[in-house]
């Protein structure tokens, strides 16, 4: 079940987004993805799961090839993501949102809808029962019935999780979790990505907040300008001068900016 | 769901209840109301009115309301026939017609309708009409199959099967015509029935057809067109075009160099071609069955009284529906009540009724029978062509 | 007594406002997956022409003719939905715009079919043609006591009334289910639906067929209803108003084009002074409602809320017999 | 008889031009297609007859009055139908489309009342004068409006790519908060946008009168439409491409003539619209849209 990213280039025009970027992520291990803005890593997500597709490489899981794949059929093969700037379904309320990540594993049509079957019944029955579970798991559970508009920040970023966990995934992909989110909110995200990891789901995880990746990643790739300049564990990053060399030009350029 | 779904159904009700209440009030059955005569004498009756009063069209619907008005005027003062006009409004569309229709038919109980303004409309309004036994009668639909809708169902505008020939013939015989070009409005009920019948008539007569160009509404330039029939060099054109686009063709045909004389269909018959086109409007011919500068008594009182009333020159759908009212009443007053029926038996015999049009008769489909003049522009004025 | 309240003024009104509503749920359907079609227009004269020219050359009854015009007119939907999925907006706006004055120029021209601008007449009408069957299994109107063109506008009021109610049934319940939550999460964000696994080209299609379909529905039911059409009744105002019950009554919920439909058709028969200036009035409406409230009169909102109102009185009404139980109880 | 074809069709295909122009002006910097253009083309069109005609004054007045008007309906246009949609949380892209449908809805009935259903001749003493070169008949008027287009699109792309209000303007179209960020006056820049392109419709309006002396209020639909394929098939926001497109579609809609099909000549557009939407959506000239912006 693991994720093979092959030699992935992309081009965007004359930009390089990312040379020849290649890792692995293994089954059930928290897999960090981190490096400076624009380093390349949100692209990284887009083609793994073919929002778009590589100039270059390809990217395989459990032995299936992804690139190609339209996007919905990735994520029927198990691999779904959540955005780095919130894409909820604003209009719709929390438990709605959480049904429609139920949808590729369902798959009453038109008639049976229509007619109400009750293959259908049974099936929304699941799928509310299911969607209520996952609500109670990222602790949104008295929410169900807002519109997702209208939920705290933080909140939203967790009932993106709980849509992207209907899907049933084996891999998952977090942009930016913690983004926006104070301290106890943070501590709040760790202790679910540590349950999700116990329900036996492989994440691969893009994040700012270096104490929060450090105290829970596995093991960490980082980029800079779209190439892939090191890779290890936590400490093993900690202390590579490239990545530290990478950082510290990061700060100066915000301070210039 | 459910709950919001019978919202729906609450609605529907409510509706139903409204109309319910709204209707029980004038509708009785109209039966009752025949022979009812006036004490004087008169027999009265109830004529709806269906014309196009607003939006783009309403400058038909208004001069055909004029002229009815001004001949029902008319009429009450000879005392003979009381007649109550009960105008509604079609917009010029087949469902605000037919709902028009209805109203006039099942709430004001009606005993005719004159209108709609439309042959489209008409299309429409006459089965509804002729299903309720309803007599009919069209002032304005030119277009081929209006009265073979039903036995209800009359006008007594000219339609283009007799306009189109009697132009044709004197165009023929004055420039010894052998070679013809048309040019028609091909998204338009009026322009296209017009074709057919000179396309009919060309052929029945023998011409050569050098070439057939269309041309759609709104359209601003007819170049390619006319450079294309200019080519050809046909001594006439058939050109089967409402006045508004008729008179720009004629424009841009003698700006170009194209000096032949035009035959055009009842929809070009419109002293606005003058006013668009000026000079260029000359060499224009059209039957009508309406002519203002006819040397008649009748029609110069017509002029005259309608020019006071309104303040301008009548055109051929004011007169056409003062002579149909006229028509109307005729029969009202020959069946002798307000019956529908009977009513539809007297229109339906009229014979040699002389109206400011001329000599009228309806034939078996309830189609008019009349002799078209044949008028051409010269020097800027509608003349008699011989 | 039935005599007097049935007026087929009244309900041939209703039958129009009926026609329009099944119109305004068309545009409904294409437009909850976010797409805009300019050219339902084009779609309905495809359902009309093709019941018309069935019924009335082939003596096709006219049920089959009605259905088979909404097939054709949902299979060029789909013909016309793939190819045209690409395009995003107001690209899609504008094609199928183009695609609407297509047909109307090719009916315009087919004559040999069409009858051009001439236009198809004596198509059988509804309510007469059901007379006429009625009549042959000896049911007559003054059977009930109301004169034969009662029984006409009654009974096309009456079918047209069954289809609206079947037809928004079906919807509504497509709406609740895995389907309808595909739709809207298309609409709200095409990208974030398919990366929540939705096969975004299938629905598309799907719902662009599906108001094809019902717009060629509305199209062919107009056909038998005023027994004549043209091809200058399907032009491009046809479509705008189409668009203009969506717009007006809104397109978040189907409730929406419904009432927007209704009021609209309405209007102008409950006051005929408006009917001057009623496409004035259309434009400002569509001005307007971008400006202050881009989703419609009725929206999601004012749903939920009298939803959640009748939940809570149904609540308390089930409170209350509990506590009555428990009261007899003890 | 070909070359007076061409003539006719690069007369028709200059004035397409020049509404095209005007649409693409508006698309390159809001991104809105403009369908109140037509309408707008059309008050112009009445301008020209109100002052040439019904007061009988001189043609070049006629041009100032339309261009002012035009331009005038342009800023209320902005003002009143597309300001209050920017930046608005909720607002659907669609929503300038459908609010421009209602202004283009309202003008045209507008126009219905002020000046009636009718044609309205457009007499100028201008349009008559005609040069003779072989069998071939050239109007003044057609020269004029073939400058006019030509001027206009050499005009503009100069003005856009040359001068500083045109840079800012390029900038507004690359992206409106940057530009914003960078000092350009963005209200002003798009309200300047719409003005002119309004006034180029103005333009339009009086030539048409000039060459077909036909002016009715359902004009701006008909010419709209044609607009709006011709940007289509140049490609959205390029100036090029509004003129070639322009020419292209006037010459193909004369040269169906000329080959016998004239009932189909109004679909040319709407097929031209169908088939590049499909194959090159971009259109002839256009840049396809970067990947990124999906």
């Amino acid at each position: 079940m693991a994720l093979e990213v092959k030699n992935i280039t992309k081009r965007f025009g004359g930009i390089h987004a990312l040379t020849d970027v290649t890792f692995r992520v293994e089954e059930g291990e928290v897999f960090g993805l981190i490096g400076p803005n624009g380093a390349g890593k949100t692209t990284m997500f887009n083609i793994i799961t073919s929002m778009f597709p590589p100039t270059d490489g390809e990217v395989v899981f459990s032995n299936k090839r992804l690139t190609g794949k339209k996007p919905y059929e990735i994520t029927k093969e198990g691999v779904c993501r959540t955005f780095q700037n919130i894409r909820l379904f604003p209009d719709m309320t929390v438990l709605e949102n959480v049904t429609v990540g139920e949808h590729c594993r369902t798959k009453s049509g038109v008639f049976a809808s229509v007619f109400r079957l009750k293959s259908q019944k049974v099936e929304e029955e699941k799928i509310k029962t299911k969607a209520r579970e996952l609500l109670q798991l990222v602790g949104l559970g008295k929410y169900e019935d807002t519109f997702a508009d209208n939920l705290a920040y933080g909140q939203q970023r967790r009932l993106e999780i709980a849509r992207a966990l209907a899907s049933d995934p084996a891999l998952l992909l977090l942009d930016e979790p913690a983004a926006g989110m104070n301290e106890k909110e943070t501590n709040d995200l760790f202790d679910l990505i540590q349950k999700i990891k116990k329900l036996g789901i492989t994440i691969l995880l893009i994040e700012h907040d270096m104490p929060l990746v450090m105290r829970i990643c596995d093991r960490i790739a980082v980029l800079n300008f779209g190439e892939k300049i090191a890779q290890g564990t936590p400490d093993e990053i900690k202390n590579d001068p490239h990545v530290i060399e990478a950082y510290l030009g990061q700060e100066e350029e915000d301070e210039l900016a | 769901m459910r709950k919001s779904y019978k919202g729906l159904l609450s609605i529907f009700a409510i509706m139903a209840l409204l109309l319910a209440s709204a209707c029980s009030g004038g509708n009785e059955t109209s039966g009752d109301q025949s022979g009812d005569a006036a004490k004087d004498g008169a027999v009265s009756a109830k004529v709806g009115v269906i014309s196009w009063l607003t939006g783009a069209g309403a400058g038909y619907g208004e001069a055909i309301t004029n002229g009815l008005k001004l001949a029902n005027k008319e009429i009450k003062e000879q005392g003979k026939v009381d007649i109550e006009l009960i105008t509604e409004d079609s917009a010029g569309k087949q469902e605000q017609a037919l709902s028009s229709a209805q109203k006039l038919m099942n709430s004001e109980n009606v005993s005719a309708i004159i209108g709609p303004t439309l042959s489209t409309e008409m299309k429409v309004v006459g089965p509804e009409a002729d299903l309720n036994g309803v007599p009919i009668m069209g002032t304005s639909t030119t277009a081929a199959g209006i009265p073979q809708i039903g036995d209800y169902v009359f006008r007594d505008s000219i339609p283009e099967s007799l306009a189109i020939p009697a132009s044709i013939e004197k165009a023929i015989e004055k420039y010894d015509v052998k070679k013809v070009a048309i040019l028609y409005g091909n998204d338009d009920v009026f322009t296209k029935s017009g074709y057919d019948t000179m396309k009919k008539v060309a052929e029945d007569k023998g011409l050569e057809i050098l070439t057939t160009e269309t041309f759609q509404k709104g359209q601003a330039d007819y170049n390619a067109q006319l450079t294309k029939i200019k080519n050809t060099q046909p001594d006439l054109i058939l050109c089967s075009a409402l006045y508004n686009e008729g008179a720009v063709i004629m424009d841009q045909a003698r700006k170009m160099g194209i000096d032949v004389p035009f035959v055009g269909g009842n929809g070009f018959n419109s002293p606005e071609v003058i006013k668009i086109a000026g000079d260029a409007a000359d060499g224009l011919i059209v039957a009508t069955p309406w002519f203002a500068g006819k040397d008649d008594q009748k029609v110069q009182d017509f002029v005259a009284k309608y020019k006071e009333e309104y303040g301008k020159e009548p055109d051929q759908f004011a007169a056409q529906a003062y002579d149909g009212m006229y028509l109307l009443a005729n029969a009202i007053e020959k069946a002798g009540s307000d019956d529908r029926d009977a009513i539809r038996d007297a229109l339906a015999e009229t014979e040699g009724f002389e109206g400011i049009l001329g000599e009228m008769s309806f034939d078996e489909e309830g189609d008019i029978v009349m002799e078209p003049t044949v008028l051409t522009i010269k020097e800027g004025k509608f003349q008699l062509f011989e | 007594m039935l005599a007097e309240i049935i007026n087929p003024y009244y309900l041939q009104v209703l039958s129009f406002i009926l026609i329009n509503i099944i119109l305004g749920v068309s545009i409904y359907i294409t437009l909850s997956t976010g797409q805009l079609s300019l050219g339902h227009a084009g779609f309905m004269s495809i359902g009309a022409y093709t019941s018309a020219i069935l019924t009335l050359n082939y003596d096709f009854p006219l049920v089959v003719g009605v259905i088979l015009g909404a097939l054709l007119a949902g299979i060029v939907g789909i013909l016309i939905g793939i190819p045209t999925l690409r395009l995003q907006g107001v690209y899609l706006a504008i094609a199928t715009l183009g695609f609407g004055e297509v047909v109307r120029v090719l009916f315009i021209n087919w004559e040999s079919l069409t009858q051009g601008a001439i236009g198809i007449s004596s198509i059988p009408h509804f309510g007469r043609e059901l007379v006429t069957g009625l009549r042959d299994t000896g049911f007559t109107a003054d059977m009930i006591g109301i004169r034969n063109n009662q029984l006409i506008s009654l009974l096309v009021f009456i079918i047209l009334l069954v289809i609206t109610v079947l037809l928004i049934t079906f919807f509504v319940r497509q709406n609740h289910s895995r389907v309808g939550r595909a739709f809207a999460a298309i609409k709200m964000d095409e990208n974030a639906a398919e990366a929540m696994g939705i096969n975004i080209t299938y629905y598309k299609v799907l719902a662009f067929a599906q108001g094809a379909m019902v717009a060629g529905f509305a199209g062919a039911l107009y056909a038998h209803v005023t027994a004549y059409i043209s091809p200058s009744d399907f032009a491009y105002h046809r479509a705008v108003e189409i668009l203009i019950f969506a717009v007006f009554g809104g397109s978040e919920v189907i409730w929406g084009p419904i009432f927007g439909a209704t009021f609209l058709t309405a209007m102008p028969e409950l006051l005929r002074e408006v009917s001057e200036y009623r496409y004035m009035i259309y434009g400002i409406i569509l001005v307007a409602m971008m400006a202050f409230r881009p989703q419609g009169l009725i929206d999601h909102e004012m749903i939920y809320k009298i939803k959640s109102r009748k939940k809570k009185k149904k609540k308390v009404e089930d409170d209350k017999k509990e506590r009555n139980r428990h009261g007899v109880g003890s | 008889m070909i070359l007076e074809q061409l003539i006719n069709g690069l007369t028709l295909g200059s004035i397409y031009a020049i509404v095209a122009l005007g649409y693409t002006l508006v698309f390159g910097v809001l991104g809105i297609i403009n369908m109140a253009h037509g309408e707008i083309f059309m008050f112009g069109a009445f301008m020209g007859v109100v002052i040439t005609h019904t007061l009988q004054l001189p043609l070049a007045l006629a041009f100032v009055v339309a261009i002012a008007v035009t331009a005038l309906l342009g800023l209320f246009l902005e003002l009143l139908a597309l300001r209050p949609l920017r930046g608005k949380k909720g607002v659907s892209h669609l929503a300038p489309l459908i609010s421009t449908i209602g202004v283009s809805i309202f003008l045209e009935n507008l126009a219905h009342h002020f000046f009636g259903a009718g044609n309205r001749p457009f007499n100028t003493s201008f349009s008559e004068i005609s040069v003779q070169i072989g069998s071939v008949t050239i109007y003044a008027v057609q020269l004029v409006i073939f400058a006019i287009a030509v001027l206009l699109m050499v005009g503009l792309s100069f003005w856009l790519s040359k001068t500083k209000a045109g840079k800012a303007l390029r900038a507004c179209a690359e992206n409106l908060e940057a530009a914003s960020l960078l000092g350009v006056n963005t209200k002003k820049m798009i309200m300047m946008t719409v003005v002119i392109a309004s006034a180029m419709g103005g333009i339009a309006g009086i030539l048409v009168g000039m060459a077909f002396n036909s002016v009715t209020p359902q004009m701006g639909l008909t010419m709209g439409l044609k607009g709006l394929a011709i940007i289509i098939l140049g490609g959205m926001g390029s100036v090029r491409g509004a003129m070639a497109g322009g020419l292209i579609l006037g010459l193909s809609e004369t040269m169906i003539v000329v080959f016998g099909e004239s009932g189909y000549r109004d679909a040319i557009a709407f097929i031209a619209i169908i088939v590049i939407l499909l194959v090159r959506p971009q259109g002839l000239f256009g840049q396809a849209a970067p990947e990124a912006r999906r």
